[in-house]
């Protein structure tokens, strides 16, 4: 097994503070996920990833930028994984390495229009780069 | 009863009806909300993963404010409550946030999770009461069916939001019966409305809006309300088949301190 | 112990007579190998050892002891390895205010159908306790 | 003065290969208090025995110490022999030189060494043995079944075929449990109450059987052999003795909206009713929460109407108080509430149902006369979802059970095959995380619902449903085709997980029977006592030890039956001398020991104690009955005062041991 990708698993399991070998691939979080349509890779599939240590296709995924955070995977999770958690998680990873940041604050007056409430700028800004 | 009051930075602005109806209701339910001088934006999201703190200093400010002022911290914007609620559990029960919180703030006294942080809602269920405020609508919204939308943040994670049950809520629904009107009961009420998605790809909020709406019409609902800005500009904005209104000014309107459209 | 003028470590293991008594048996059954020097006293349950057995054995020179019960769970009597470990906890924290390394006690799981991890945990016992060395502390020289 | 022989085998050259028996037996000949040492190539064969009689005849032996195999082969053996010869039984230690000697060590001269010591230490041991007598206690020749269902009938059934007496208690008011509540049963898809209510009828008009229907279990004292159980039996407000099971009464009560408990309230029946058709006792009960009577004394047309005067307002609870030899509990299970379960909208829509709700929707007894109508318009449904596991396998999410239901794969495919059969015009599908059918015929039985019925089954969790314009939109995942399918169902069938029925908890605090942490009965052995409580004389039958399809069940209650008849058919129960015993003198009634006991065994007595100073006192002290006590000896360790000791593994016997192996 790749030392680096160990590393990134180490570092991704200490942000969720859960254990993807819980999940039985029941494919319930899968079945909540209102961006399914907008996912290339699903929150199952996610999870499965970072367990099998395959950084370097997350590296790729898109679909972590179409998570909505509204957390109804892991509230209807079975075995507490929390498939959101890991979401976050690895979006967080890709931030965190060089050049991984999803959002420019230039590209932000073109995505908003005169009623966008504050709130969505400060939460893109939360969860699309450092 | 005082409370502190966290209004957050959306309703500063955009959601300014949220807060002056809010605040006026409050007064006439005899609540007196108290805004601290110096709060800053929580974040709008709660930072999942374990080893961020930065993000979680400016709740853990506001949450050590309310416990110096000895008072209970009320809040209103559904991703504030989270943010504060979620950052509040974390404080007392996750080690390593407390002791970095802590060392990086330098509080005069050390936070460790002692504020109880309540949602607006739960201020009018669990301190107010139903029935006081059914004793207090003068302008009852009979006849008036509204869906509630409950959207994500104020139920879910259930087990740290405590607020309701995720799957089947009834605040907003005893909250409307409070007010006199008729709730309608739809099942796609605490399903996603696409949140800050919609800057990213409009498309994909209206698909999610219009479920909802196409739902919420289908059961009755002739108007929705709501607790969260962004859920009242995505249902507004991707959508517009529904009137969308903020909970506080039906319950404004329906104390008579504001005229109903 | 003195065997030829070198020493040698004594050690007592307590074996609950439904796993470990029958896991040791099945070591033999199996013809796996473990030091001599150990020797197995039977009692009916892991719960029936009283720690001040352990102290006896150490007051009269044993240099290790172990207890071997059933897995938690699996005990014959429900609960008595759930005692017995809370009761070894207890007698752990003890040998450590009297200043006995604690690796001289230990306390194993062992099945009816583990003989050969009872060869090895008692393999891995006594290379442990012969590196301890001789256990002087406890040792009560009236018995002498 | 001990005289002790010492007996050491060869096991031909099992032992006497790695150990030098001669000198063992020459060595420990020296020990103090020892006559006679020898040895002897096979100690169990004939004249070894004879050889261990003579020389405790001969040399008037008070204990005898065999090196030989492990006591867990040959200990039974050696203490009849023992008691052959005169000395009690409990005179005589083994060494174990074989399994934990001479069969784990090479070195010869290691080897004896350590054979001397274990026989130092059992020297050491039996010289402190005591003489135990087993003590015996007489068996009370009933048994008493807590539970009418197919597991309470099976067993009390065969306990009855065997002759012995058996009382059946259950708490409704009638006989027949979940099963008679199923439509067919897999995999032969048989009709459950053409099998069932034979097996009912059986058991009413056994001679040896007493059915106690609508009663509970209130008290239980006493121990294995001699129960003495309290039973409440509950007012039905009917004269059970009068009422003939016309059922006249029954059409003509005008309360008419009292949920229907044998429909799963899917529709409604009278303030007095007969639970069903084929009820034992076919008695009518009124439930009191409902009756106009009762509740304000106004009505009584049940009274007027029936012809034998069997209505009794006036009925009281009564309690009963019997003795029993065996208790066989087989409380069983029910579906777990899906009020948690929001997503899946039950409660929301009555278009969702559980398992055993659909049971009664196609049970031609049942609310729909058994066409499959949903319950919201009484429409025939054409597209049915099936969603598994609802509550199963969930591991700490608050709302189910971390265990699998087991049944639920198997009564699934079992419906979907029903409903494609009798209406070939209906889509059904599954949505499954695993399908698991380990049993006889029972793999296939799925499969035919694949390929000859065309039951669509998707691998995938549902995660919501909506209900909207009549349909219910199913949103869920189908993983291996990575879709999220979006079905519109007319009517959605979650199979819940199933739970230990809730008055198993109470019952087993009753009985001192353990429990795990899901509440099901905890078998005394995982593998080789399945059908028995670690408590003695307290036996499981049915789905309250796990969850269990019926054949398992029926198997389980014959098993149960066989132990219980193998307890009644002895007149008395010889009990293990090896029990814990109190020190009166120095007991102070602390109650520790008490708390350790896993088998309620320790109870307190006050006793007269002689004081220092001539007076009396009145002593609260523990008391240990050894019927029940297991002589696992927690108690011992347990007392601070050091009252308590173990017959058989003494404080003394143990520290002599140790103090052997250590000198």
């Amino acid at each position: 097994m790749n030392d680096t990708y160990l590393e990134y698993q180490a570092e991704i399991l200490r942000m969720t503070d859960r254990d993807p070998k819980r999940c039985m691939i029941c494919g319930k979080c899968t079945a909540s996920c209102p961006a399914f349509s907008e996912m290339d890779f699903h929150p199952h599939q996610i999870v499965g990833m970072v367990e099998r240590c395959e950084f370097d296709v997350l590296e790729t995924v898109e679909g972590l930028w179409h998570c909505m955070s509204c957390m109804a995977c892991s509230e209807r999770c079975p075995r507490d994984v929390q498939p959101a958690r890991f979401m976050d998680a690895v979006r967080q990873w890709r931030i965190r390495k060089q050049g991984g940041e999803h959002l420019h604050p230039q590209q932000v007056p073109e995505k908003i229009d005169e009623a966008t409430p504050q709130q969505a700028i400060a939460a893109a800004f939360r969860k699309y780069r450092k | 009863m005082t409370f502190r009051y966290y209004p957050g930075c959306t309703l500063k602005t955009k959601a300014r009806k949220l807060d002056e109806t809010a605040r006026r209701c409050a007064a006439a339910l005899g609540a007196e909300l108290v805004e601290p001088a110096d709060w800053q934006c929580c974040g709008a999201v709660y930072p999942m993963a374990k080893d961020e703190i930065a993000p979680k200093l400016s709740a853990v400010r506001a949450l050590a404010d309310a416990k110096a002022q000895g008072q209970e911290l009320v809040t209103l914007c559904a991703a504030c409550h989270n943010v504060l609620k979620r950052t509040n559990l974390d404080m007392a029960n996750d080690e390593h946030t407390r002791d970095a919180a802590n060392r990086y703030l330098q509080l005069p006294e050390a936070y460790s999770g002692e504020t109880t942080v309540l949602h607006y809602l739960e201020l009018l269920r669990d301190r107010i009461g139903w029935d006081a405020i059914r004793a207090k609508v003068t302008h009852p919204l009979t006849g008036r069916k509204i869906g509630a939308y409950y959207g994500c943040l104020l139920l879910r994670p259930a087990r740290e939001m405590q607020m309701d049950d995720a799957e089947n809520p009834t605040i907003i629904e005893d909250f409307l019966r409070a007010i006199g009107a008729e709730p309608v009961v739809y099942a796609m009420r605490n399903e996603c409305c696409g949140a800050y998605v919609t800057m990213e790809d409009r498309a994909a909020a209206k698909a999610r809006v219009e479920a909802i709406l196409q739902n919420a019409q289908a059961c009755g609902c002739e108007e929705l309300t709501t607790a969260c800005p962004l859920c009242l500009y995505n249902l507004r904005e991707n959508g517009g088949a529904l009137k969308v209104t903020y909970f506080t000014e039906l319950l404004a309107q329906a104390l008579g301190l504001e005229a109903a459209e | 112990m003195q065997v030829n003028g070198a020493w040698q470590p004594t050690i007592v293991a307590f074996c609950c007579n439904w796993c470990s008594y029958a896991g040791a048996d099945l070591t033999g059954t199996n013809r796996l190998a473990y030091p001599a020097n150990v020797k197995i006293i039977r009692i009916p349950c892991s719960c029936r050892l009283n720690p001040l057995f352990i102290l006896r054995a150490f007051g009269r020179g044993a240099d290790g002891v172990i207890l071997c019960g059933c897995h938690p769970g699996d005990c014959h009597y429900t609960t008595g390895n759930y005692y017995a470990r809370r009761r070894m906890t207890l007698l752990f924290s003890m040998l450590d205010f009297l200043g006995i390394e604690r690796e001289r006690t230990r306390v194993e799981w062992v099945s009816a159908a583990e003989g050969a991890k009872f060869a090895a945990v008692m393999n891995d016992f006594v290379r442990q306790i012969t590196v301890l060395g001789e256990n002087k502390r406890l040792e009560d020289f009236r018995c002498k | 003065m001990q005289r002790i022989g010492v007996f050491v085998c060869h096991c031909g050259t099992n032992i006497a290969a790695t150990v030098d028996v001669a000198q063992v037996a020459e060595t420990l000949g020296k020990e103090p208090g020892v006559v006679l040492a020898t040895d002897y190539p096979y100690m169990c064969s004939q004249s070894g025995q004879d050889m261990i009689e003579n020389a405790i005849r001969e040399q008037k032996l008070t204990g005898v110490v065999i090196c030989s195999c492990s006591p867990r082969m040959h200990e039974a053996t050696f203490r009849k022999t023992v008691a052959r010869a005169g000395l009690n039984p409990y005179l005589l230690e083994i060494a174990n030189v074989r399994e934990q000697c001479s069969w784990v060590h090479k070195d010869r001269e290691e080897a004896t060494q350590k054979a001397i010591i274990l026989g130092r230490a059992a020297i050491a041991k039996v010289t402190l043995n005591a003489p135990l007598v087993a003590g015996e206690s007489p068996v009370v020749k009933r048994a008493l079944v807590i539970g009418g269902g197919i597991a309470g009938i099976q067993t009390a059934l065969d306990i009855a075929d065997a002759g012995f007496e058996v009382d059946i208690v259950e708490k409704e008011a009638t006989i027949g449990g979940k099963m008679a509540q199923l439509d067919k049963t897999f995999p032969t898809l048989d009709c459950a109450a053409c099998i069932l209510t034979p097996k009912m009828v059986d058991a009413a008009q056994h001679e040896k059987i007493n059915i106690l229907s609508y009663s509970e279990v209130e008290a239980v004292g006493g121990f294995v052999g001699s129960f003495r159980v309290k039973i409440r039996r509950k007012a039905r407000y009917v004269d059970e003795t009068k009422c003939t099971g016309c059922g006249l009464c029954t059409e003509k009560c005008p309360q008419k909206a009292v949920p229907n408990p044998f429909n799963l309230g899917l529709d409604t029946r009278r303030a007095i009713a007969i639970p069903f058709a084929q009820a034992v006792p076919k008695v009518a009960y009124i439930d009191p929460n409902y009756c106009t009577m009762l509740k304000t004394g106004k009505c009584g047309v049940c009274s007027k109407v029936c012809t034998v005067g069997a209505i009794d307002y006036k009925q009281q609870d009564t309690l009963e108080e019997r003795e029993y030899g065996a208790i066989v509990a087989a409380t069983g299970y029910r579906p777990i509430s899906l009020e948690k379960y929001g997503e899946y909208a039950y409660g929301q829509s009555p278009d969702v149902v559980t398992s055993l709700e659909l049971e009664r929707l196609m049970n031609a007894a049942g609310p729909t006369g058994g066409t499959l109508l949903r319950p919201s318009d009484r429409t025939h449904p054409k597209t049915i979802v099936f969603v598994q596991c609802v509550g199963s396998r969930c591991e700490e999410d608050g709302r189910g059970k971390p265990y699998c239901s087991k049944i639920c794969c198997m009564y699934t495919a079992k419906h979907a095959m029903l409903i494609r059969e009798k209406y070939p015009d209906t889509e059904v599908y599954v949505f499954y995380i695993d399908v698991r059918t380990p049993g006889k015929n029972f793999d296939e039985f799925y499969r035919r619902a694949v390929e000859e019925y065309g039951v669509h089954y998707i691998t995938g969790q549902v995660g919501k449903i909506v209900p909207e314009n009549g349909k219910l939109l199913v949103q869920g995942s189908d993983l291996l085709a990575g879709m999220q399918p979006k079905i519109a169902a007319d009517l959605v069938v979650l199979a819940a997980a199933i739970e230990p029925d809730p008055s198993a908890r109470s019952l087993a605090t009753l009985l001192t029977a353990s429990m795990d942490t899901n509440d099901f009965f905890t078998e005394a052995h995982p593998k080789l006592r399945p059908v028995e409580s670690p408590t003695a004389g307290v036996f499981l039958s049915g789905a309250c030890q796990g969850p269990k399809d019926i054949p398992e069940t029926v198997a389980q209650a014959g098993a149960a039956a066989a132990k219980v008849i193998g307890l009644l058919s002895r007149d008395h129960i010889v009990c293990n001398p090896c029990v814990a015993t109190p020190n009166e003198q120095m007991c102070n009634g602390c109650s520790s020991c008490e708390k350790v006991c896993p088998y309620g065994a320790i109870t307190y007595a006050d006793k007269e104690f002689r004081m220092p100073d001539r007076t009396t006192a009145l002593r609260r002290v523990a008391q240990v009955n050894p019927a029940v006590c297991q002589g696992c000896g927690a108690c011992t360790v347990a007392c601070p005062s050091g009252a308590m000791d173990l017959l058989g593994f003494s404080n003394k016997q143990i520290m002599a041991e140790v103090d052997a192996i250590c000198r």
